[in-house]
């Protein structure tokens, strides 16, 4: 199976979550409160916008569905910062 | 002179002696942490607390004309500066629509704080306002928004495919974002419950209220003086600007309010809505409608210089105008 | 005639007011949010508050026979209801033991929150009650936990073989749970310190009470609302069952408490006790003892229907009845 | 060495952790609040009861004490939602 | 005589019954959690509320030359009380310098919630004592732990190459540190104030107080209660050196302070900065500068020995042995 | 690409952040309260000292890069308790 993990900007959290509902993966994780820092500077969340702040879902799941989840959310990464990464896992249980 | 003496008696205010000591702190790189959650809280509080007050303001004045009038001032208001915003930024700044639009967003909407901090002071002078004035916040918070969003099409149809759907975004969620629920909510409520109700909850939400905006304000500086590191890339253009237009924004607004004959607490109060800048809600909705403008232009603009300068220097120098022009 | 006025006046208590508000704001999608770290520390605020006041009455008022019979029916209360529950679910509602015996914990047990709304509504109605009703709250905490358990059992020895051992994890984890410490922990010391600790501590847990309670209720609502997704998945008679179960306790308790001839407060005190659902300590107990139950039942029913329905309709419905049955 | 990442209901987290002291793992990371979905439904931890949010543990030792912890824990998601992935892991220090 | 009837009625002080119902939660594994953010908070306020408070009692009395005499006794027993600690540690508990420095370092810092127990205390015994203290206390936060780190370096100057590196990031880190510049920044914020700002804030920083402290103790009272587990860890010479240290130190201030003639208030204060261990500051401190000293010894000592210890038994004992002495 | 996870007691967490903009990575993501247990003892942060907890600092980048980074970081890790874990990870954007 397939581990991906998404870092995005927490404003869009719901919408990668309504993505991931959509392509119907098996399930997610959702860590919120991601500081950090990427190309488009630092994120360290010291102020009451909540725009400066990203969340962290993984969501394990087949080859196939990880990568319907990836094309679609090719759109949310075009005009907010975050990363994908991809990687081997074994589901246990 | 009445205006010096103002803005000295402002350091002798609690409030403002504790931003400072927050900002200061930043700067000896002090780790004095007040919890985000705690700051939320707070914020929360002050809505409740200030609508609660002023709906039951109101239930015992009555409603007048200045209610009507009040409304039109506070939509005329809450066009007339994102507009002056915008076109400033765009052929004076040269900056692009999206980054004009989005930073001329924040200058339409208002700062519940400065809202709140203008309020704490009007008492300190025992000047009078009216309790409906919580409301023409309310009203101010999301129009300029829209009227930023709507410039930014204007000027820049092509550009920017992603327009409409991005404000259908927002709309769905902005719409009835969090602060103007629960302030017009607080109204209503404060409005509702008479003496009765209001003496219940008094000792938590009325008496306590310095206190909780000095610890509020603390928090504050430290919030915007870590953001100083950001002033670099604001530019000399918008770290300028970020003092001037409230200026502006202060003078239409002195005008406009005194043509309508408003008292001179309820012109100050419209005047630092006018003045203020957004960034609680703000940043959210520029966030999710152009998300190609850069975060740290307005957040650093609004948090780190024009709220700073609004409730050291603005709010004494907005009232001195306000009794001169008189 | 004067149920209706006192429901009536429900809505003019900032209180309600503030739940409905909460409520409201979820299906207008705003975005208010309360962290949950607020609401859990507001929780124990209750709780040590109204310990202290109600320890420090009865150190004003002495120990009497009322003490004794009210704890016999507490504990009459406290195994009564869930087993009415609990045969309701399983044999009007055809649900299986363990989802019955799940839910039945819930109603057996009580909410904090009610209790303390009807407090604040005994207090504005000037209506006295006994110091020590906070002690049979913390008394009715945690049996209709373990009743619940125990007919789980003799109705399904067979299917559940993990029961026992999942008991055993509960008991080691719930006989002292964080509420009947607390509870019984805050009685203790209101009674020890007499006036001259309650006076220091005034200021703080008495007199901002019910703002106190406003806010939190504020917060109950938006998270009450936020279940409403949840009640398909309850299903119609569930639904049903989380309004007509509470009137089916408060029914039985005023009978029995009109036996043994408790004033008018104490017994409303107890009928909330009976009538409400817990949604603090009874979904984690539940799920360490019976992981097989499903958590959106019992977690919607009292949060999302029961609690509102007791604190907006059912309080001043008690009221009424009871000073009918008298 | 393996990299065993646990997500089990918050309110199964001490016993995990106990289950992982007595089979000896060299450590253990916990991070707390995670929100999610799965198949037995959504967890976004939105009232005071604790029970609707997860916890991920993660766990790195060599292969057979993984292999020994999976095989205890087993017990434990048979009456509470989670998941275990295990993936290759290299350890530094 | 008096000590005991002191002891005895700290036992019907909350604050003091609400720690122990904390340390005893622990012990019935009951689970009361109050969340990390709120503890963080309210010590945050309470350095806030002295600080106004001091500042403010400094403004209406004046500087007098018992500021001088006191500034000079605090940095005396700022470096008299590490001295003394390392050497007891070093050469009769036989520990290394690296963690003889380190507990020192806390015995030689303070603790503000035990001063402001101690404070509390002094109320209700209506025991005058100088607003200038607080000031005090904030002098003697940061000059302990580094004559710690100076004895650590004398004494073990070839082994710890790293010492000079950390001790200079320690120094970027904290010579402004948190407590300092909250604490100072308050008496200077309370001396500037004046009776009007103080007013304002009152109702939020003064008149909560006790009850503030009182939820804070309870959880301290847990926090301390969770560390019982690591007694073991400290062992048996560690635990005892936690209870007899700081009666050491008291007894050294006791004799000095009364050489300066300084009010039994003040003495009491200073006995009580001398005797108290930080469990906030110092150890983040400590970690950085001496990262290879064992945490589990002195964050057990100073937050699950030595404060308990000084709240119940030591404020009144050394009030009783102050009152002796003179 | 590797994927570094460094998790470091949180007094050091600035200091790793600052070797890590130094060497010139691409980005890193942190979460922080992470408890857990390790050969130190267990952290669970139970205190006010702020000392007993540990963060989680994700790092994204090429071989190399990230080699160099952790040739840095074992400085750090000589007086404070923590771990990395180094693993294969094929990032999308
Ligand atoms: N190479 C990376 N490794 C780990 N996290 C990253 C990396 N690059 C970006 N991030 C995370 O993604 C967020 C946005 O990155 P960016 O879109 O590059 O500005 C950052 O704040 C980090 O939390
Ligand atoms: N495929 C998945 N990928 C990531 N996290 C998952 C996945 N499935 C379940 N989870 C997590 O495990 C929790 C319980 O899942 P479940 O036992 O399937 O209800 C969910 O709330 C998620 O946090
Ligand atoms: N084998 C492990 N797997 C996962 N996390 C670990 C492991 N060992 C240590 N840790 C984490 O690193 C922290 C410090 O570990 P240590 O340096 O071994 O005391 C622990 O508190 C854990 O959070
Ligand atoms: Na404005
Ligand atoms: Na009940
Ligand atoms: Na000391």
């Amino acid at each position: 199976m397939k581990k991906l993990e998404i870092i995005i900007e927490s404003v869009e959290r719901k919408k990668v979550c309504r993505i991931l509902d959509e392509v119907g993966v098996k399930g997610y994780s959702i860590i919120d409160d991601i500081q950090g820092r990427g190309k488009t500077g630092p994120k360290y969340a010291q102020d009451l916008s909540n725009i400066l702040k990203s969340s962290l879902i993984i969501v394990v799941d087949e080859d196939e569905t990880i990568q319907k989840a990836i094309d679609k959310l090719k759109e949310v990464f075009k005009y907010y910062s975050g990363k994908m990464f991809l990687s081997d896992v074994k589901v246990i249980e | 002179m009445e205006f010096l003496s103002d803005a000295l008696s402002n350091f002798s205010s609690p409030m403002i002696l504790f931003f400072l000591l927050g900002f200061i702190s930043t700067i000896l790189k002090s780790d004095i942490e007040i919890p985000e959650v705690i700051t939320k809280t707070l914020a929360i509080y002050f809505m409740i607390a200030i609508g609660l007050k002023g709906g039951f303001e109101i239930s015992k004045s009555g409603i007048d004309t200045n209610l009507y009038t009040s409304i039109i001032n506070s939509l005329l208001i809450g066009v007339i500066v994102p507009v002056v915003a915008f076109l400033i930024l765009k052929f004076v700044g040269k900056f692009d629509s999206t980054n004009s639009g989005a930073i001329a967003a924040h200058y339409g909407s208002v700062s519940v704080v400065t809202f709140v901090t203008a309020i704490s002071f009007l008492n300190s002078k025992t000047e009078p306002y009216s309790g409906f004035m919580v409301g023409m916040m309310a009203l101010m918070e999301s129009p300029a928004i829209f009227v930023s969003l709507f410039l930014v099409r204007i000027f820049n149809s092509e550009k920017i495919a992603s327009l409409k759907s991005n404000t259908v975004d927002l709309l769905k969620e902005s719409l009835f974002n969090a602060s103007v629920v629960l302030l017009f909510g607080s109204l209503l409520i404060g409005f509702a419950v008479g003496e009765k109700g209001i003496t219940a909850v008094k000792p938590f939400f009325i008496e306590p209220f310095n206190g909780v905006l000095t610890l509020f304000l603390l928090d504050m500086g430290m919030i915007a003086g870590k953001r100083i590191a950001e002033f670099k890339a604001v530019g000399l253009f918008l770290f300028f600007f970020a003092i001037i237009m409230p200026i502006i924004s202060a003078s239409i607004t002195i005008f406009l309010s005194s043509l309508f004959g408003f008292s001179v607490g309820d012109i100050l109060l419209f005047t630092v809505l006018a003045a203020s800048a957004s960034y609680i809600a703000a940043p959210a909705a520029v966030r999710i409608a152009l998300p190609q403008a850069n975060p740290a232009y307005y957040i650093t603009m609004s948090l780190a210089i024009t709220f700073p300068f609004n409730i050291i220097v603005g709010i004494p120098f907005y009232y001195y105008l306000i009794n001169m022009f008189r």
